[in-house]
């Protein structure tokens, strides 16, 4: 099948490039379809599902990464005993869950939120690159927030939607009386 | 960057008010906040006391203006509040519900990344050799406008720091404008005010609340609907 | 079959490793005998030569590793050129113009400038050969930035201090070193 060959040619993309990368990219470099990109992004992804597959698929939207499976608890730990995990301060885990649960999110809903001016915090995340921000369609200071892939990395995820709780709380705001 | 430690060490307002709220096993309402706001005044002084950062003081003053009001409007159930401070109080109970909710998305995330569940990724081209590719049409003259740029967005970002810091301090040079204008004759709530800056409104609430409990003024409101009156003791 | 998720195990230990991996550090890390091990690198090379996979075993002795297969290797160029032939974008024009006057510069001071994390940009940059690396004193993990000389070369300079208002910027941007 000639789609074989192709999803060979995305492992070995995604194997090199090691970054997240846009579909719309990858269909070029594949020279196929947006679509087509897409069905092969996601039987990859299903072939992944296997027992004997060391690797996951990691999404943002239309951006996609490969990362090694979270069950592999003794690679991980052989790997990366050097990584100093620092423990969440109150503000950094207020901010890190209203981002990762709302996001993508302007500051001002985080403000609302939270009480208090977050651009020091948000910051501070985007320096340690747990948060990453877009330029929203309304110009280029009103940036909207959302976590990163390595945030969710750090967490054993491979998507967002996979907190526990998403939907729950992803319509939170929705449920009050907010401007 | 001390003020960025500071503000990671310590609790929001709201996680505070919550906390406040809880400690009392009360529903999250107006009048439980009024119970609360001689607690949260409390803990707001001795912030000040310890010096904590002026941005974060700013925070808690904005919640403490708030719960002034409803306070306010408890002891004095004549007193009119404006349609702009009645939606003020109505916001920080539905905030604070809200934060009260997503305390539990903060329990998943913590727990979450405690438990270290890492997945790893490769570093881009990693393995492969640096390769001269320079981009085409770029000259020594772009690097100083791209550098100017970003030490404009970071001036923008220092500023409030400063901004901050000035409506803090104004809280004691209120205290004595206050005194200095009731100096012989008492005034109306009203002509303390400079400006009709809401950090001004804040600051002076904070001011009188301050001198009343040092009992360095008094308060008299002759009848509902008479302006406060305040005069030095 | 227990064996499958050893194969999944190194797979995931293979791609993280990055460089080649003696079997019977294998072996230990996968808490299996060493024959067992070398049982389990020949089924996942079987299983490589599928033509849905994009990588390959490489054996060296007693020495493993993975990379692409070669028949990608064309679709892996394409995305160098491609990635590099592109102007640079705003950010990573920033992050050169701070390793040009600053440099050598540490990682840490150029999120701190940017107020964003750097790490990717700078990866990209060190690939392109604009930007090399020193390792600084502080240990293996404390690199250092500086431009690379073809680049000063490139803009038509013999060193970076010919740079437009060399001294004025370096001032500035010294007063926001972090220590």
């Amino acid at each position: 099948m000639e789609n074989n060959r192709k999803i060979g040619e995305l492992e070995a993309l995604l194997f090199v490039y090691g970054e997240p990368l846009e579909i719309k990219k990858i269909a070029k470099l594949l020279k196929v379809k947006e679509t087509e990109a897409s069905d092969i992004v996601a039987t990859f992804e299903s072939r992944l599902a296997s027992e004997d597959r060391g690797l996951a698929l990691m999404r943002d939207g239309e951006r996609i990464q490969i990362a090694t499976k979270p069950e592999f608890r003794t690679v991980n730990e052989t790997l990366m005993k050097e990584e100093f995990r620092e423990e969440l301060t109150p503000a950094a885990l207020e901010t890190l869950s209203i981002v990762a649960y709302l996001g993508p999110v302007p500051r001002s809903t985080i403000d609302y939120v939270r009480g208090v001016n977050s651009s020091f915090i948000l910051r501070n995340l985007l320096m340690r690159g747990l948060v990453e921000r877009e330029t929203s369609e309304e110009g280029r200071h009103a940036y909207k927030y959302r976590v990163s892939l390595d945030f969710l990395k750090h967490l054993g995820l491979t998507r967002k939607e996979e907190l526990p709780e998403f939907e729950k709380y992803r319509n939170i705001l929705t449920s009050f009386e907010t401007p | 960057m001390t003020y960025e430690l500071a503000l990671n060490e310590y609790k929001g307002p709201l996680d505070k008010l919550l906390e406040l709220v809880e400690e009392k096993k009360l529903e999250i309402t107006r009048v439980s906040l009024s119970e609360v706001t001689a607690d949260f005044l409390d803990y707001l002084k001795k912030m000040e006391a310890e010096k904590t950062n002026h941005g974060l003081i700013a925070d808690f003053l904005a919640v403490a203006s708030r719960l002034i009001l409803i306070k306010s409007k408890t002891l004095l159930p004549a007193l009119e509040l404006s349609a702009e401070e009645e939606s003020d109080i109505k916001n920080l109970e539905a905030r604070l519900k809200i934060y009260a909710e997503l305390k539990g998305a903060q329990k998943n995330i913590k727990s979450l990344w405690n438990e270290q569940q890492v997945m790893a990724t490769r570093e881009f081209l990693s393995g492969m050799e640096a390769v001269f590719y320079p981009p085409e049409g770029i000259s020594k003259e772009d690097l100083a406008p791209a550098l100017e740029r970003i030490l404009e967005e970071l001036q923008r970002f220092l500023k409030p720091v400063e901004t901050i810091k000035i409506e803090v301090i104004n809280l004691k040079a209120k205290i004595e404008d206050i005194l200095k204008k009731l100096e012989g004759k008492p005034m109306g709530l009203r002509g303390l005010r400079n400006e009709n800056s809401r950090s001004e409104l804040v600051v002076l609430f904070l001011a009188i609340l301050h001198m009343i409990k040092e009992e360095l003024i008094h308060v008299e409101q002759e009848t509902h609907f008479a302006e406060i009156q305040i005069a030095r003791k």
